[in-house]
C-alpha cells in the first residue's frame, strides 16, 4: 500500500486508483485519488484509455465526407450532434447552401438526440448515487427515441445520417406522426422523473452543495453547456451564436438557480439537463410545424469536395457543451488537420478544481454530474 | 486429472449426470463483469435495461472481477487499456469466459487501418470464446452471443480435456 | 464587438508591428500570427484589457507543417462579455519547438497544451505538468506529425493487424 | 446429541430454503419494479431454478486467495459471518411448538451474537489487502456499531412493555384480539410510542443488514464491492447467505417484538403451531419484502449523512421514546 504523509494535517494518506474499470467512472477513466481517511486531498485524472486516433483518421481519409462516421464514434451517446457540428463546419467553410427541409429534419433529429443523451446522462448519474430504478425507466424512454432513429436511419446508436449539405436519405412518411406521438408521451415523464428522483430527499442531500463550480472558475476552464449553465450563466450557442435554423425557434435557456443548495452544485447541473429536455420538446414541436412536407434532402454539390486553402473554427451546442471543430484545409481532397474540441475533455480537466476536500461518494456524484463520455475525452 | 480421469473415462452414467447438472448451472448463471469500454458499452447497458432484460437468462452484472464468470469486452481496446484487460481477465476466477462484443474488439473494426493506438483484436491478449459482430451489435446480437456461449458450455466436460487443450 | 481586423489594429498599437501579422486563407476565418516569444504577454493583454476581455480559450490545437518544417499552435479565443472572437497562431521551427505556456492565463490550456505536446510535439515552457496525456508515457513519436510511423510493438504487443 | 442436531438443522433448513427463494424473489421484485421480467428461463416457470443454478455455479468457481492476503482471516471471515447470524436463530420462536433454545435472556443473546457480524466484516475487509475492501470494512464497522445503539434502545422499549427478555414469553403475551375491541394484542397497537419505536427499529435494521439506502459497505458505484471485492465462489456465497440470513433474522425479530410473532391476526382462527409458523414467516417475509422494495426505489446515503442520522436523530429519539414509554407504562 502506498502511503504518504500529508503536509497539512500530518495524517497518513492513501493513494487509491479508481478505474479504468470501476462501475461509476462512465467508461475507462482512471482517477488517482489521494485520500486522508475518506476525504480526498488530491485528484489526478488519467485519460487516454480510449484514444482511438480520430484526428489521425480525419487526415488519412481521402474525402471530407468519409470523416462523418468517425465523428459518430467520438461522443457515441449523442452521435447526431457530433455529425451536425462537423457538417455545419464544412458547410460554413465551403459556403454551401443547405435545403430548407434538411435543416428542419436536422434540428428535429439533433434535439431528439439531445433528449436521448440527457436521459442517459441523468440515468447514469442516478445510478452512481445508488438509484437503480430511475436509470431503467429513463432507458425505456430512450429506447422510444432510438426506435424513431432506427426507422429513419437504420441504426440504433451510430447513424452516419447527415451528409455535407444534405442527408443520406429522406425520412419515412410517418416520421412526423411518430415524433409528435413521442413528444406527447414524453412530456408527463419529466414530471414523473422529478417526483421520483429530482426532489427525492436523499438525492438532494447527496447532490446539493457538492462540487460547487463558481462562474469565474467555469470561464477560466472554458466550461460550456449544462456545466456552465448550472453555474447560473445564460449561455447557449443555439441562442448566443445561432447555427442552422435555431434562431427561428422560441425556447428558454434553463440555468442553475441554487434552488436546493449553492449555485453551481451538482443538483443544479442535473436540473439544467432535466429542464433542457422540456425545451428540446418545445423546439421539436415548432420544427414539426414548420417542416416542409416536400423538398430535396441533398443540395446539388460536386460528388467530391475539394476545398481551397484556409481554416475555420465552428462550434455547436452538443448535449455536453460546446463542440468545436477546427478544420484546416489545403488544396487536397482530405482535411489537412481536424481538431475536435470536445466539451467532455474540457470539463474533465476542471474536476480537480471542484472536488478537493470532498468524500469518495461525492467524487462519484461530481463525475456523474459533469456527464462525461470517454469516447469524446480521448477521441 | 489423475485417478478420476482413468477410472471413469468411458462416460459413466453418474459422471455424465453430474456433468450435465454442473454445465446446466454454469450456463444458466453467467454473471458478467460490469465494465464497458466504448460505444458497445451503451448497447450492453441497453441489453441489461428493461426492454431487452438480460436478467431473463439469469445474466446479471458484477462489478468485481472475482465474482464474474464472463467478461464482455464491449468496445475498442487501446494499447493503453490492453494490459488492464489482461489483468482483469487474470483476476477473474475460473471457469471464465470472454465475449468479444463489436468489430473493434474483434479485429480493430473501423480503426483497423490507421489506428496506431488501437489493439487489432482483443484475442491478441486474452482468449475469446464468442465473437459478436456489429458496430455496435444490436442487443439481440449480444443475446445471441450469450446463447452461443451457453451452447459452448453445454458441450464442455469436466473430466476429458477440451479439444483445444489436448495437444 | 470588434472584427478580427479591428482587434489586430488594437493589438498593433500595443505591441508594435514586429510581433504580429494578420493573415487569412482563401476560405474561412482570418488569424493573427504572433511571435512565439510574445504570445504570453499578448494573451494576458487580450484577457485583461477592457476592450478585449477574452475570458475563454475555446480551443488550442497543435499543427505540423511538413513543407515549412514548422510546428504551429492555434488559439481560438472568445469573449463572452463583448461577444467577439479571434484566432491566434504561433509557429516555431520543428527542431526547437518551444512555446511559452498560457496555462497561467487560461486554466483550460493545461490539458490542451499537454495534448498538443502529445500529438505533435510542441513543448510548452512553464507548463506545470508537462507530460503526455492521451498516449502512454513510454510511447514513441508524436502521431499527428505528417511523417509519423507507428511503432510496431508496444510493451510486447503488436500494434499491427 | 440427536436433539441438538435436529435443533441445529431446523433453522439451517429454513435459512437455506429462504435464501434460495428470497434471492430469486428479490430479482423478480426488482424486475416488477423496473418494468421488466426478471429471471424467466432457468427451470421453466418464471425461472424458479435460478438461485439453484447460481448456487451450483458458485460451488464450481475457483477459490481465489490473493497472494498478500492474510490467509487465515480471509478464509475464516465468511464462515464467521454466517455463523453469527445462524447462531442468533437459536432464540427465535418459530412457532408455539418450536424454539431452538428457550433461554431467558433471548433478546440479550441475539443482540450480542449479531455484534460478531461487525467483526467478521472488518476481518474480511482488512484481510483482503485491498484498499476498496479496507474502506468498505471500515465503513461497515462504523455503521454497524453506531446503529446497534438505536436498535438496542428500541428493543429495550419493547422489553420494557413486555417485561421479559425471553422472546417466547414476549410472543405469548401478544395473543388474543381485544385491543380497542377489534385489533390483535400485538405490541405495536398497545402504545403509541411503540409505533415510533418500530419506525426507528426498522430504519436501524436496514442499516444493520446493509440494505439501501444504507448499503455503503458494499456500495457498487463507489467501492466496487466493498469488503466482498476480493472474494469469489463459495466464500462469496457465504457472505451472500449471511446477508440474507441477517435480513431474515432482523425481520423475524421485528415480527416477534412488534407484530405478535406466531400469533394469528384472527385470534384463534387459523391458530395452532403449524399455522403459527406460517404466520410468523409471513410477517417476517413481509418485512423483508419492504426492505427489497426500498432497495429498488431509493438512492444511497453518504457516509457522513448516515452517521448524522444515527447519532443526531435516531439515538436521541429512541432514548426519549424509551423514557416516554416508561412514563406511559407508569401512568396507565
Amino acid at each position: 500500500m502506498i502511503e504518504v504523509i500529508s503536509k497539512e494535517t500530518g495524517n497518513k494518506e492513501m493513494v487509491i486508483n479508481m478505474g479504468p474499470q470501476h462501475p461509476s467512472t462512465h467508461g475507462v477513466l482512471r482517477l488517482e485519488l489521494v485520500l486522508d481517511g475518506e476525504i480526498i486531498t488530491k485528484v489526478r485524472p488519467h485519460i487516454g484509455y480510449l484514444h482511438r486516433c480520430f484526428e489521425k483518421y480525419a487526415e488519412q481519409m481521402d474525402d471530407y465526407a468519409k470523416v462523418i462516421p468517425y465523428t459518430d464514434r467520438m461522443d457515441y451517446v449523442s452521435a447526431i450532434n457530433q455529425e451536425h457540428g462537423y457538417v455545419i463546419a464544412l458547410e460554413r467553410m465551403l459556403e454551401l447552401e443547405v435545403p430548407e427541409r434538411v435543416e428542419y429534419i436536422r434540428v428535429i433529429m439533433a434535439e431528439l438526440q439531445r433528449i436521448a443523451s440527457h436521459l442517459l446522462g441523468i440515468g447514469a448519474f442516478g445510478l452512481d448515487l445508488g438509484a437503480f430504478s430511475p436509470f431503467l425507466y429513463l432507458f425505456t424512454e430512450r429506447e422510444k427515441i432510438l426506435d424513431i432513429f432506427e426507422k429513419v436511419t437504420g441504426a440504433r446508436l451510430l447513424y452516419n445520417y447527415f451528409a455535407v449539405a444534405g442527408l443520406m436519405r429522406d425520412v419515412h412518411p410517418e416520421f412526423k406522426t411518430d415524433t409528435a406521438e413521442f413528444v406527447k408521451t414524453f412530456r408527463p415523464k419529466i414530471k414523473e422523473l422529478n417526483d421520483l428522483l429530482s426532489y427525492n430527499k436523499i438525492f438532494i442531500q447527496r447532490t446539493a452543495n457538492i462540487g460547487v463550480l463558481p462562474e469565474k472558475v467555469a470561464f477560466n476552464y472554458a466550461a460550456s453547456g449544462p456545466v456552465l449553465r448550472g453555474s447560473g450563466v445564460k449561455w447557449d450557442l443555439r441562442k448566443n451564436d445561432p447555427y442552422s435554423i435555431y434562431d427561428r425557434f422560441e425556447f428558454d435557456i434553463p440555468v442553475g438557480t441554487g434552488e436546493v443548495g449553492t449555485l453551481g452544485d451538482c443538483w443544479d447541473r442535473y436540473m439544467v439537463r432535466v429542464k433542457e429536455m422540456e425545451q428540446s420538446l418545445r423546439i421539436i414541436e415548432q420544427a414539426l410545424d414548420g417542416m416542409p412536407d416536400e423538398g430535396d434532402v441533398m443540395a446539388a454539390i460536386p460528388k467530391r469536395i475539394r476545398a481551397k486553402e484556409g481554416e475555420i473554427y465552428v462550434r455547436t451546442e452538443s448535449p455536453r457543451g460546446e463542440l468545436g471543430y477546427y478544420i484546416v484545409s489545403d488544396k487536397s481532397a482530405s482535411p489537412f488537420r481536424v481538431k475536435a474540441r470536445a466539451p467532455s475533455f474540457v470539463h474533465l480537466s476542471l474536476l480537480p478544481a471542484i472536488s478537493r476536500g470532498s468524500l469518495i461518494a461525492d467524487m462519484v456524484a461530481i463525475v456523474g454530474s459533469i456527464d462525461i463520455v470517454l469516447g469524446e475525452v480521448d477521441r | 486429472m489423475g485417478m478420476l480421469d482413468k477410472k471413469y473415462h468411458d462416460s459413466n452414467i453418474i459422471i455424465v449426470g453430474l456433468e450435465s447438472a454442473l454445465n446446466w448451472a454454469r450456463k444458466n448463471s453467467l454473471w458478467y463483469e460490469q465494465f464497458g469500454l466504448a460505444c458497445c458499452a451503451i448497447e450492453m447497458m441497453a441489453t441489461a435495461a428493461s426492454r431487452y432484460d438480460f436478467d431473463r437468462f439469469g445474466i446479471i452484472p458484477r462489478s468485481s472481477p472475482r465474482q464474474a464468470d464472463v467478461m464482455i469486452v464491449a468496445g475498442t481496446v487501446t494499447m493503453k487499456m490492453a494490459s488492464r484487460i489482461l489483468r482483469l481477465y487474470e483476476q477473474m476466477s475460473e471457469p471464465r469466459y470472454v465475449i468479444s462484443m463489436g468489430s473493434c474488439s474483434n479485429c480493430g473494426g473501423p480503426y483497423w487501418e490507421h489506428g496506431y493506438h488501437v489493439l487489432k483484436g482483443v484475442d491478441k491478449v486474452v482468449p475469446v470464446d464468442v465473437y459478436v459482430p456489429g458496430c455496435p451489435p444490436r442487443p439481440e446480437a449480444l443475446l445471441e452471443g450469450f446463447l452461443k456461449l451457453q451452447e459452448k458450455i453445454t458441450g464442455e466436460t469436466i473430466l476429458e480435456k477440451k479439444e483445444s487443450e489436448q495437444e | 464587438m470588434k472584427t478580427p481586423e479591428e482587434i489586430f489594429e488594437y493589438l498593433k498599437n500595443e505591441f508594435g508591428e514586429d510581433a504580429l501579422t494578420f493573415e487569412k486563407g482563401d476560405i474561412g476565418d482570418p488569424w493573427i500570427l504572433v511571435d512565439a516569444a510574445s504570445i504570453k504577454s499578448v494573451s494576458k493583454f487580450l484577457r485583461d484589457d477592457p476592450g478585449m476581455r477574452f475570458n475563454t480559450l475555446m480551443c488550442l490545437s497543435g499543427l505540423h507543417y511538413p513543407k515549412e518544417e514548422e510546428l504551429g499552435v492555434v488559439y481560438n479565443l472568445h469573449s463572452t462579455e463583448l461577444n467577439q472572437t479571434i484566432t491566434l497562431k504561433v509557429r516555431v521551427p520543428i527542431d526547437e519547438p518551444a512555446v511559452p505556456s498560457v496555462e497561467a492565463i487560461w486554466k483550460t490550456a493545461d490539458w490542451h497544451e499537454r495534448e498538443a505536446y502529445d500529438m505533435v510535439g510542441v513543448t510548452f515552457e512553464g507548463h506545470p505538468n508537462h507530460k503526455r496525456i492521451l498516449l502512454p508515457d513510454d510511447w514513441e513519436g508524436h502521431p499527428l506529425r505528417k511523417d509519423y510511423v507507428p511503432q510496431e510493438f508496444y510493451r510486447g504487443v503488436t500494434t499491427r493487424a | 446429541m440427536a436433539a441438538i442436531l435436529i435443533h441445529a438443522a431446523i433453522p439451517l433448513t429454513i435459512i437455506l430454503v429462504y435464501a434460495l427463494v428470497a434471492i430469486w424473489g428479490e430479482r423478480k421484485i426488482a424486475g416488477f419494479i423496473q418494468d421488466r421480467l426478471g429471471p424467466m428461463r432457468v427451470g421453466g416457470w418464471h425461472g424458479w431454478a435460478q438461485s439453484i443454478a447460481d448456487l451450483l455455479k458458485l460451488i464450481q468457481k475457483e477459490d481465489i486467495i490473493p497472494t498478500n492476503a492474510s490467509r487465515f482471516l480471509f478464509k475464516f471471515a465468511p464462515f464467521m459471518m454466517f455463523a453469527a447470524s445462524y447462531a442468533a436463530f437459536a432464540v427465535i420462536p418459530f412457532s408455539s411448538a418450536y424454539i431452538g433454545s428457550m433461554i431467558n435472556i433471548g433478546v440479550f443473546y441475539l443482540l450480542a451474537v449479531t455484534s460478531i457480524l461487525t467483526l467478521s466484516v472488518i476481518m474480511a475487509g482488512w484481510a483482503s489487502n485491498n484498499k476498496w475492501s479496507l474502506l468498505g470494512g471500515m465503513r461497515s464497522a462504523a455503521q454497524m456499531v453506531s446503529y446497534e445503539v438505536p436498535t438496542i434502545a428500541t428493543v429495550l422499549t419493547v422489553v420494557l412493555v413486555a417485561g421479559s427478555l425471553n422472546l417466547m414469553t414476549v410472543t405469548e403475551m401478544q395473543a388474543g384480539n381485544d385491543t380497542l375491541g377489534f385489533l390483535p394484542n400485538w405490541l405495536i397497537f398497545q402504545n403509541p410510542f411503540l409505533i415510533v419505536a418500530f419506525i426507528i427499529f426498522f430504519i436501524s435494521i436496514l442499516a444493520e443488514s446493509h440494505r439501501v439506502p444504507f448499503d455503503l459497505p458494499e456500495s457498487e458505484s463507489e467501492l466496487v464491492g466493498g469488503y466482498q471485492t476480493e472474494y469469489s465462489g463459495m466464500r462469496w456465497a457465504m457472505f451472500m447467505l449471511a446477508e440474507y440470513a441477517d435480513m431474515l433474522l432482523l425481520s423475524l425479530l421485528g415480527a416477534t417484538l412488534f407484530f405478535g410473532g406466531w400469533n394469528s391476526p384472527f385470534g384463534d382462527f387459523m391458530g395452532g403451531p403449524a399455522w403459527g409458523f406460517f404466520w410468523f414467516m409471513l410477517k417476517g417475509l413481509l418485512l423483508v419484502f419492504v426492505m427489497m422494495w426500498i432497495r429498488w426505489t431509493l438512492p444511497r446515503y453518504r457516509v457522513d449523512q448516515l452517521m448524522h442520522i444515527c447519532w443526531n436523530i435516531l439515538i436521541p429519539l429512541s432514548f426519549i421514546n424509551l423514557v416516554l414509554t416508561a412514563l406511559w407504562e407508569v401512568i396507565f
